[in-house]
């Protein structure tokens, strides 16, 4: 796929892409930018062919990846489901297979296209309204004859929802509180590690580098390991240290770097 | 007899118990007395609609009237003579406004209030709530296929232009979101039903609810009718 | 020609006597128009008098219109067609201004409200309430973590927002607290349960998350399915 695009000689296109793939965060989610790649069809919405746009979707994705672009992952989701709709698509319908058929599945996707479409420019007429305070006015001084003294209270929804969400954070916070006990400053970690490192030639595991008293209740262990790890990051980075694992999810050891 | 109109009069002598109503047409003297003439109504509803900033229903207008008028009457006397006028009569849904001209606006440069603006998303989810309400939250999301991010509904709800609804019945329930009185007002509607090509919209379909194929319908049945209704309370008729 | 003095028009062009009036006709380009006739002029005063908070000169009026207008002619005529009306154009010192009609005072009655906000435990104590009702004074004071004082709870049975409940059926039989129809139609709700719960004050970016400063790390998941479950609980009937 990326040699695809190298090669590729329609100049125009590829900046087109690009474009796309740079502005990827000014997309506000992938169907958002399935209409927008929809535009190329240059047909009416009904009449879109959605197995060409879930070509062209899994194009972008592909090239996002080839240029090392992430994707958030309703991105994703998203290129993996109109793979799964494309095989749906292309494959003849298998009778034993229950559930909706790919055409149904494109014609609700090509639905929502049109019905997200719509929405859009229905927000654009909306604001493209007559808006008070801009093209027509209320009265500029109403109350005139204030002179009573009736006092109303008042008080809106929000205010009334805001009360009541301080109250249920600060209840929620409460038991915060008594949790600080358990936490293992990153301070208290990189202190300690600055410490034990000099004598640290040899690979040592992180595991091993732990406060004992931090090493059994599992909610202080998970807190120690967490501190004693940013700390190791740091030290690394500082070039004290250096870190080494041998897979993914594998311990990690650290020794104090060579020459040190 | 004359009666002064003198707004400090509340204990005023009542004319007698046998004339409480009897037409003894009296301009500007409130309740007690015989209901005011149209003409006289009329001007009474233009002086409370002038001095107010925010619409204002009927039942509110009729409050402040003497007892016996018709103000619906008088409101359509009040908006025909206002029509082509620098300042019109509206109607926001249940309620009655005095505003300037649209065409005029660009005289009104000192006056002129600068919102804050909107973002795209701010933009789409009022248009969605505008032309789908009741929707709940996980139904905008559905439709712009995106999450709703932190604030959005706040500003809205900030700027009155949305509340709550009823909670729909469904599994969760949901709360669902409406546009208000104040959004009508901003924009000029005089009801939701005269949002911008929404029979066009709704012809083709395009306001359904329309659940994902393979989803077998709606969760119930229940809710499926509740929906029905939440639309067609709204649109029909 | 004769120049009107005009305090506000610094930056303006002054009218030089060769240039730009010879009725160019260009819609859209107000200042370019030849003279709108005076029944349009006076529109527009209405207009101006109408969406402007204090009373105008006729200078202040002038340098509002397009050149050439006539506000002291339109003016005359804007006063007699408002003349026995529900509002009166009016001359206050040597400005303009539409009012009132002085009869009809009395209408206005209504109008002079002072609002002002309810205090912060009022609002607290109204909350907790409408959350959790019924509910007495001794759990409204354990949520809330301080005393309620009387004079709280009798503002709000007075803003007729609260109002007794049945007792509670424990020792001492305490009285409970409901939200009152007035309640809900002052906040805009259908129902109490309409209410939104916590999960949906955090969406909405209203119950800020973060914890206080001094702490890291955000509530766990397990932490939220805890939430959510208080929540249903809060609002299973």
């Amino acid at each position: 796929m990326a040699d695809d695009f190298d090669t590729d000689s329609d100049i125009s296109t590829r900046r087109a892409a690009e474009a796309l793939i740079v502005d990827v965060d000014g997309f506000e989610g992938p169907l958002d930018l399935l209409l927008t790649l929809s535009r190329t069809q240059k047909v009416d919405l009904r009449r879109i062919s959605v197995l060409d746009l879930a070509e062209q979707y899994l194009g972008f994705v592909a090239q996002a990846r080839a240029l090392r672009i992430e994707l958030a992952a309703d991105y994703l989701v998203m290129a993996a489901w109109l793979a799964y709709l494309k095989s749906r698509l292309l494959l003849p319908p298998d009778p034993q297979e229950e559930g909706p058929t790919g055409a149904e599945l494109a014609a609700h996707l090509a639905f929502q296209l049109e019905r997200l479409q719509a929405m859009r420019e229905a927000a654009a007429r909306l604001m493209g309204r007559d808006q008070k305070g801009r093209d027509f006015f209320a009265r500029g001084a109403p109350d005139t004859l204030s002179v009573a003294r009736k006092t109303q209270y008042d008080a809106s929804l929000l205010d009334l929802m805001r009360a009541y969400a301080r109250l249920r954070t600060r209840d929620e916070f409460r038991p915060y509180a008594f949790d600080r006990t358990d936490i293992y400053p990153y301070e208290a970690a990189l202190e300690r590690l600055k410490h034990l490192m000099p004598g640290a030639a040899e690979w040592t595991s992180l595991q091993a580098c732990l406060p004992a008293e931090w090493r059994n209740a599992p909610g202080r262990k998970r807190s120690a390991i967490a501190s004693t790890f940013a700390a190791t990051l740091e030290l690394a980075k500082q070039g004290e240290i250096e870190l080494r694992q041998a897979d993914t999810f594998a311990p990690l050891h650290l020794r104090r770097r060579p020459g040190q | 007899m004359t009666q002064t109109s003198d707004p400090e009069t509340h204990g005023r002598e009542t004319d007698g118990p046998e004339t409480h109503r009897p037409n003894s047409a009296d301009p500007g003297s409130p309740s007690l007395f015989g209901v005011p003439p149209m003409a006289e109504q009329e001007r009474m509803i233009e002086a409370i609609l002038f001095a107010s900033a925010d619409p204002l229903s009927l039942a509110q207008i009729t409050a402040r009237l003497p007892q016996g008028c018709d103000p619906a009457q008088a409101l359509v006397h009040l908006r025909a003579r206002y029509t082509g006028r620098g300042v019109n009569l509206l109607r926001v849904g249940d309620a009655y406004a005095l505003r300037t001209a649209p065409d005029l606006g660009w005289l009104m440069q000192s006056e002129r209030v600068e919102t804050r603006k909107l973002s795209r998303a701010a933009i789409e989810t009022l248009a969605i709530i505008a032309y789908h309400q009741p929707v709940t939250r996980a139904e905008i999301e559905e439709i712009r296929g995106v999450a709703v991010s932190r604030g959005t509904i706040d500003q809205l709800l900030e700027l009155d232009w949305i509340r709550l609804g009823r909670r729909r019945m469904t599994p969760g329930r949901p709360v669902t979101f409406v546009v208000t009185e104040g959004f009508l007002d901003h924009f000029g509607l005089e009801s939701a039903r005269d949002l911008p090509g929404l029979k066009e919209l709704r012809e083709a379909g395009l306001l359904d609810s329309r659940p994902p194929p393979g989803q077998t319908g709606l969760p119930d049945d229940e809710d499926a009718d509740d929906d029905a209704r939440g639309q067609s309370e709204l649109f029909e008729d």
